[in-house]
């Protein structure tokens, strides 16, 4: 990249896997990237969202970044898993312009061009905080984690849910931890897609008929919320925790007991503000929350909004996870810990890497459901 | 009631179906419309039932003229028609056939139906009954069954399209019955055929069309002759053919039976010789038709076993008859003889086997050209099959039968084929006998079978139960045999 | 999820096959009038949009559904006039509605994507609800439920009991018969037409208000449309049967959950397409036992006529074939 | 649509039959051009801006002509192998299932090749396995209708459905990449097994020589070969077969598998030129549209390639649509689908106005 003339603005391109609008992971990229042009002067956006094969046949992504480099795009952000091949064929094309690859680990791999970056937040706190929420009011011990599809990264997020879900059950509620019952069925991708994923609209419903009491979205849309909302219309107990954006629980208060979300804003001026000064540089960049607050707009990647369901002692108790966890006092990657199939994670005492936790090979023993697709 | 038609004109594009005909029907009478084939009576009788829009001229019922435009308007006023081919429900049951058009509302009215149907039947001393399926039924029972529901619906005058087209002579006679039975109940009849036979049997009076004009009307006695010139211009010539020495066997059946039709065959057994000139009588569907399909190796016999010139073809499949020199002509034209949509010349192109991957085309043109000369077809080399006229078919389909055919299996050749052609047709197929071909032809015209055949075989409910030489036999015999006595 | 329930399962299924019922039903009446329907995927999901577009702006559910099942009756309406009164292919006409009518959907119903909206509530029959079994598999459900069970046994009635009902099934057979006995063939085709697209339209509603609250791209109707088709078939043009088949689907959709933990080494997406071959199947079978040396050879054999007469759909002869103008 | 009789000259008639075509396409395109703004006013924008855009936006630059040929390309396959099937009345719905199982028969021959050695043998072969895979695929619905009288339209269906289950099995099964089952398909393919292309449009030339050979075989195939012209024999009336000794399970068999073969090269493109890897939705709906293009263009193997042209610049521009106009780029469908429902409008009113005229002849 070069710095940008003063005078014409600083055009910086967002491919969006899902729609703009969807009140999940990719409205939380396209307010980051809003949040961008309100903090940086002269720079712009243009984004293009749906971009995934089923809603968008025929479409590539080498096709979208030529289009967005026509119209004056100097760096590129692909946000999801899906779009990495793509993303680095681009970026091949392209070697003038910049590109960041959200969740991706080319850089780690060393399969990364120079002009290319990759960033991602550490969920897996957020997703602690949603698991021990969800320990913490389940009735019936038994939470359902409705994932996407299999990979490192949704294998990361379902563990730390349940190491979070643990914590509460086991050292806060003191409970036995033979009555937590943590159970994942995946969809099979991000989101719905009828006749190619299962219906999470089904398997939520599924959750709550057989006893579950606490739904955790790992998937990038609300089912979970919204059938939750059908249930206690029904009059059955049911709460939710929806994932990735911090409005989700917006109109499902009466289910929502908070949502991990991310907050892209600034991981992406870093980003843009190397680009401008033509410093940007191949980096994996992983960001965690600002412990001092972690829901500050412009300082902390990572947040946890809490919903209108939480009750005020668990809150309580939250908040003190909270602060264990930003101090250090609490690191739940601490061994020992299992796979699924009992093979050792972490021995005694060991504390993960960040590849470690990164790269997480299986669910842990404890938790039920897929550990790979087989 | 009193029917007068005056100057009625029904044009389909360049045709003149009907050109100004006048026409009066007393009350209380039965009127007899002759004519070729393609004269216009279907045309004009259509019309007077509302089944189709006139392009001009006046109906006047009872001295009032009178403007419909649906079958139901016309039945409101009295008029109703048995059409030429049956528009029932074959799916349905009687009583349910009986009941559409009558019935309305969401309440159930079967019971009352079901009393008014059965009056109905024993009125007219027929035998139906409401609860079968229509399918099931014979032509002739599907006549009376809608002739009963036209009375139902209190109708005056009572339109049929040629009702005795393939129905048995027993049938026959209870349906002229129960004409006449109306006619002096005061309704008028009005009676279209080809057959002088039957108008002369049963109406008082009768009018001769030709191409869509009156050629002029007689009242009984009739002048046969006379009115044959009026139907044909000058009588027709009665077909003459030179005997021929028959050769040695083509076909020979040992206990065929096959599926098929309403009776399906079973256990036919016998044996074809070349140059012979079969006829095959008997009701419709009988077992004809499937018999020439089995010969001709289109439908596959259930057990038994069938030869050509003693190579036995069970087994083989419709490719080998062919080779063997068997050729099948179906009744219906369009529906399985030709492609409508092809033309003359792409007719010949598809007929012109040989292995060579591309079509030749200037040969296909040149061949039509000179086949249609011969032929007579009216139409170039570029028409269309579906826009020739039902005899113009029947020509285009004989011009692509092959010389080196050894049996020609023919489903009634002149099926709506008015005299000229039918007699230029059975010239044309009296000189493949000669040329010791072998062939079989079902037809429902008994005189027509005595008239060309030299064998005849009588199916009856899917069995031959009469095979003899021409010579040794009379139409009253066959007519027994075609109603099942022996 | 251990917890295996076949009461829960079967509620679940009863409200699950509502739309895909509701369709098949529609299409049934509709073909069974001698036209098909081919744009049913569309329709199901423009009317789902309406459905909810117009419940979200309106506040009222009602609306909704209403708007809805004008949408699909339009639809099919487009459907009718090309084929009975323009005498056009039905399947091409159907076929592009039927991705004409999606994109539009989707065009139209973008800015409504994945706001939370208005859905319709349970609704509890007294009493009946606490039938042991019954109860819970019938009677503890939404209302749009409730009309889809209802209308199974009203439609059989309409068809086979009634005057009309005869009429609705002379036509799909014979056309130019009716003509001539004074019945209107191509008003009453493009009535059924209408009356179908009509429960069509219901269906997309109770997607997006009910089965699947809310409007979004993939809504999660996809493919319901094609479904209802082959039901249709499935059932022999007969309402009964044909539901029969609906409630088989959803069983087996909601048992693709249930696999994905008995049968872990499959991927879940392929249960997703389970119903399928079975269709093709159930297709191949109907064929079969319209055969007439099968049904020669199953004289005298029971169980056989049994089976057979279980798979003999009977196709409305004149059905795609509708009456062109009197000549 | 056939001339009353065949009298008139064919000169005369070919020349009024292109003025005909010519008022047709123009009402045609007005009503579409109406009702496509009517929408886009319904959705509260600028319609003149969104045309602008689309135009833009597939033929704005060499680059963007490239990446609609790339899109014309399978599509043009596709619509001529329909030509065979429609020939001879029959509904190839099934064509994208075709499409799929060639990409999957491609793939899974390209996976030996992973290592990019000998790439041109594994590109030969694969394109050949894609071919017989898409074949292979259309002749199963051509026996579940020969054989199993299953009528071809929903056996297509639900073969496409089965065909989806399949490829998907394969990604999110045993071809998944070590680890992951995601909906971003198989492993990458070796840059040796990429179709090559001009990098500067982004275009293969190979592509786009096996597009036209595909147009000129088919226009060759249906007017001047026996096959042709059985094809057309059976489609006007199959039960008329044994009369010319026409074999007409073989012929619906021999036309599904043109049309599949043709489809399975559209896959193998597909997979080769466009995404190389095997992704779920590898097809990206070229069958149906296909569909669409070749009932637009009245079936003529000549028109059919210009149409598939116009529907690749719709489906490339509308991407603009969400980009400049924050509108849902699906106003493309909408467009087509309207173009064909207008075109029968206009041949069905045609063909009325010709009825009455002669009703009206004196
Ligand atoms: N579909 C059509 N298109 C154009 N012309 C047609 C069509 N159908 C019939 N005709 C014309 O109608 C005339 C006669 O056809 P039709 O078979 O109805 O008469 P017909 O008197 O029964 O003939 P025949 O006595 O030989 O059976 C022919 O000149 C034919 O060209
Ligand atoms: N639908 C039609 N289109 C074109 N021409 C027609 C049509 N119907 C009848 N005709 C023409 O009208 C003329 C009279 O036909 P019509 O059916 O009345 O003859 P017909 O006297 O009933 O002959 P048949 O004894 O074969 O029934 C025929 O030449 C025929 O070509
Ligand atoms: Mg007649
Ligand atoms: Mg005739």
């Amino acid at each position: 990249g070069y710095a940008a003339a003063a005078d014409k603005p600083f055009t910086f391109g967002l491919l969006l896997v899902g729609p703009y609008n969807d009140h999940g992971y990719s409205q939380a990229h396209y307010e980051g990237g809003e949040y961008v042009e309100r903090t940086i002067p002269g720079t712009k956006m243009i984004y293009i969202d749906k971009v995934n094969p089923a809603d968008r046949p025929g479409i590539t992504i080498p096709q979208l970044v030529d289009d967005m480099v026509e119209k004056g795009a100097e760096l590129i952000i692909a946000n999801s898993d899906d779009m990495k091949d793509g993303i680095r064929e681009a970026a091949r094309m392209h070697p003038e312009t910049d590109f960041i690859h959200i969740s991706g680990d080319d850089v780690i791999t060393g399969m990364a061009p120079k002009n290319l970056a990759n960033l991602f937040g550490r969920m897996e706190y957020g997703k602690m905080m949603a698991g021990f929420v969800a320990a913490m009011t389940s009735q019936t011990g038994k939470i359902g984690y409705l994932g996407p599809l299999v990979n490192d990264e949704t294998r990361r997020l379902a563990s730390s849910c349940y190491l979070g879900a643990r914590y509460a059950w086991e050292t806060v509620l003191k409970k036995d931890p033979a009555d937590l019952k943590f159970q994942v069925t995946w969809i099979g991708f991000w989101f719905n897609i009828p006749g190619v994923t299962a219906d999470p609209t089904q398997v939520a419903q599924n959750f709550f008929n057989s006893g579950y009491d606490v739904v955790i979205s790992g998937i990038d849309t609300t089912e979970a919320v919204v059938v939750a909302n059908q249930k206690i219309k029904e009059g059955k107990e049911a709460w939710a925790i929806p994932y990735d954006y911090v409005g989700a629980c917006e109109g499902a208060s009466a289910v929502c007991l908070g949502v991990p979300y991310f907050n892209w804003g600034p991981g992406y001026v870093s980003f843009i503000k190397k680009s401008m000064a033509g410093t940007f540089a191949s980096e994996w960049l992983w960001l965690s929350p600002d412990w001092k607050d972690i829901n500050n707009i412009d300082t902390s990647t990572i947040g946890f909004a809490r919903g209108g369901a939480l009750s005020a002692e668990s809150g309580i108790a939250l908040s003190a996870f909270i602060s264990d966890l930003g101090a250090g006092k609490l690191n739940l990657f601490t061994g020992p810990l299992f796979y699924q199939d009992g093979s050792v994670y972490l021995k005694k005492g060991a504390v993960a890497t960040d590849k470690e936790i990164w790269y997480m090979k299986q669910l842990l023993k404890g938790m039920s459901g897929q550990s790979s697709a087989k | 009631m009193r029917i007068e038609l005056r100057d009625m004109h029904k044009h389909y594009g360049s045709i003149k179906a009907n050109n100004g005909i006048n026409l009066t029907v007393e009350e209380g009478t039965i009127h007899g419309i002759l004519g070729e084939n393609g004269a216009g009576k279907s045309t004009l009788m259509k019309v007077l039932a509302g089944y189709i829009p006139k392009t001009g001229g006046e109906i006047i019922i009872d001295d009032k003229i009178q403007d419909y435009h649906t079958p139901a308007d016309a039945s409101r006023r009295g008029i109703g028609m048995l059409y030429q081919e049956p528009l029932d429900y074959p799916p349905l049951t009687v009583l349910e056939n009986f009941m559409i058009g009558q019935a309305g509302g969401v309440s159930n009215k079967t019971l009352r139906f079901r009393e008014k149907l059965e009056d109905l039947i024993r009125h007219f001393n027929f035998t139906i009954d409401p609860d079968v399926r229509v399918k099931q039924l014979t032509v002739g029972e599907r006549q009376q069954l809608e002739m009963l529901r036209l009375l139902s619906l209190g109708i005056e005058v009572l339109i049929l399209d040629e009702p005795t087209t393939g129905i048995s002579d027993l049938q026959k006679e209870a349906l002229f019955n129960s004409l006449r039975r109306l006619a002096s109940e005061g309704k008028s009849v009005i009676l279209v055929s080809h057959k002088l036979k039957d108008s002369e049997a049963l109406c008082d009076r009768v009018t001769v069309l030709r191409e869509g004009e009156v050629t002029g009307s007689m009242e009984k006695p009739y002048d046969a002759n006379e009115l044959l010139s009026m139907m044909f211009g000058e009588p027709p010539l009665p077909s003459t053919r030179s005997p021929v020495e028959y050769g040695g066997t083509v076909l020979s059946m040992k206990n065929i039976s096959g599926l098929g039709e309403r009776t399906g065959l079973s256990r036919c057994t016998i044996d074809v010789r070349e140059g012979e000139m079969i006829g095959l009588a008997g009701l419709e569907g009988s077992g004809q038709g499937v018999f020439l399909r089995i010969a001709a190796g289109i439908t596959k016999p259930t057990d038994g076993s069938l030869s050509f010139f003693g190579e036995d073809m069970s087994g083989k499949n419709l490719h080998a008859f062919k080779k063997a020199g068997v050729v099948f002509l179906p009744a219906s034209r369009l529906e399985e003889g030709l492609m409508p949509d092809l033309s003359i010349q792409e007719h010949f192109a598809l007929k012109e086997g040989g292995s060579s991957f591309f079509v030749k085309w200037d040969e296909a043109r040149s061949e039509s050209r000179e086949k249609t000369e011969k032929f007579r077809v009216k139409g170039t080399p570029d028409t269309i099959a579906e826009a020739l006229s039902g005899g113009n078919q029947q020509r285009l389909m004989l011009s692509l039968l092959s010389k080196e055919s050894t049996l020609l299996l023919l489903e009634q050749p002149t099926r709506g084929l008015d005299v000229e052609s039918t007699n230029w047709v059975w010239w044309h197929l009296s000189k493949y006998c000669l040329r010791k071909t072998a062939v079989i032809f079902s037809s429902t015209d008994l005189d027509e079978i005595m008239s060309i055949a030299d064998r005849i075989l009588v199916f009856f409910d899917g069995t031959i139960i009469k095979d003899v030489k021409r010579d040794k036999t009379d139409t009253k015999e066959l007519a027994k045999a075609i109603a099942g006595k022996v | 999820m251990t917890g295996f329930d076949l009461t829960i399962l079967l509620g679940g299924v009863v409200a699950g096959a509502a739309p895909i019922l509701l369709a098949t039903l529609g299409e049934t009446i509709t073909e069974k009038a001698g036209i098909i329907n081919l744009s049913l995927d569309g329709t199901i999901m423009l009317s789902a949009m309406t459905a909810f577009v117009v419940a979200f702006n309106t506040e009222s559910l009602i609306a909704g559904f209403v708007s809805a099942a004008v949408v699909g009756a339009l639809v099919a309406a487009v459907v009718g006039i090309f084929s009975i009164y323009l005498e056009q292919s039905q399947v091409a006409v159907g076929f592009v509605l039927t991705l004409m009518a999606r994109d539009l959907a989707y065009f139209l119903g973008n800015p409504y994507t994945r706001v939370p909206g208005p859905s319709v509530g349970p609704q509890p029959i007294p009493f009946l609800k606490d039938i042991p079994f019954l109860g819970e598999v019938f009677f503890n459900h939404s209302l749009p439920v409730y009309l889809s069970l209802l209308l199974i046994g009203l439609i059989w009635w309409y068809m086979y009991r009634t005057p009309q009902g005869l009429r609705l099934r002379s036509v799909g057979e014979n056309p130019g018969a009716c003509f001539a006995r004074g019945i209107n063939p191509r008003s009453l085709q493009m009535i059924y037409v209408l009356c179908g697209g009509f429960f069509v339209g219901l269906a997309g509603a109770t997607f997006s208000l009910c089965t699947k609250p809310g409007w979004g791209r993939p809504q999660g109707a996809e493919g319901t449309g094609w479904i209802a088709l082959a039901l249709v078939i499935f059932g022999g043009w007969h309402p009964i049967r044909a539901a029969i088949g609906a409630y088989l689907f959803a069983f087996l959709q909601v048992m693709g959950i249930y696999f994905q933990e008995w049968f872990p080494s499959v991927p879940a997406q392929v249960f997703q397409v389970a119903p399928f071959p079975l269709m093709i199947f159930t297709l191949v079978f109907i064929n079969f036992a319209q055969k007439e040396s099968v049904i020669k050879h199953a004289e005298g054999r029971v169980w056989l006529k049994v089976v057979l007469r279980l798979f003999s759909g009977a196709m409305p002869t004149a059905l795609g074939k509708p009456h062109k103008t009197g000549q | 649509m056939q001339e009353s009789n065949g009298i008139n000259t064919s000169v005369s008639r070919r020349d009024n039959a292109i003025a005909r075509f010519s008022r047709d396409l123009v009402i045609t395109v007005l009503v579409v051009v109406s009702f496509t703004t009517l929408i886009i006013v319904l959705a509260g924008a600028p319609p003149l801006a969104a045309y602008y855009h689309i135009f833009k936006g597939s033929l704005g630059s060499w680059v963007k002509l490239g990446h609609v040929i790339r899109v014309w390309i399978p599509l043009t396959l596709c619509t001529c192998g329909l030509l065979y099937t429609f020939r001879i009345g029959l509904w190839n719905i099934g064509v994208e299932g075709q499409v799929i199982m060639g990409a999957v028969f491609t793939t899974y021959v390209l996976r030996f090749g992973m290592d990019g050695r000998m790439a041109n043998f594994f590109l030969i072969a694969a394109f050949t396995a894609g071919v017989a895979g898409g074949a292979l695929w259309a002749l199963i619905a051509g026996y579940l209708k020969t054989k199993g009288g299953v009528n071809e339209i929903f056996a297509g269906l639900g073969l496409n459905f089965v065909a989806q289950g399949i490829i998907l099995w394969l990604i999110f099964g045993p071809w998944k990449r070590a680890g992951i089952a995601s909906m971003s398909g198989t492993e990458l393919l070796p840059r040796e097994l990429w179709l090559s292309y001009v990098s500067t449009i982004r275009l293969s030339p190979l592509g786009l020589s096996l597009a036209l050979c595909a147009i000129i075989v088919t226009a060759i195939m249906l007017r001047y070969t026996k096959i042709g012209l059985c094809l057309k024999a059976l489609g006007s009336n199959p039960n008329a077969a044994h009369i010319f000794d026409l074999n007409t399970r073989l012929y619906m068999l021999l036309a599904m598998v043109f049309a599949g073969g043709f489809a399975g090269l559209a896959g193998s493109m597909q997979v080769t030129g466009v995404y190389h890897r095997l992704i779920p939705a590898i097809s990206s709906n070229y069958g149906y549209l296909a569909l669409l293009v070749a009932m637009l263009s009245n079936y003529n193997v000549w028109i059919g390639p210009v149409v598939a042209f116009f529907f690749a610049c719709l489906n490339v521009g509308s991407i603009q649509l969400p980009m400049m106009l924050q509108m849902d780029s699906s106003l493309s469908g909408v467009i087509q689908g309207a173009l064909v429902l207008a075109a029968l409008a206009v041949h069905a009113w045609r063909i009325r106005a010709r009825r009455i005229a002669e009703e009206t002849w004196y």
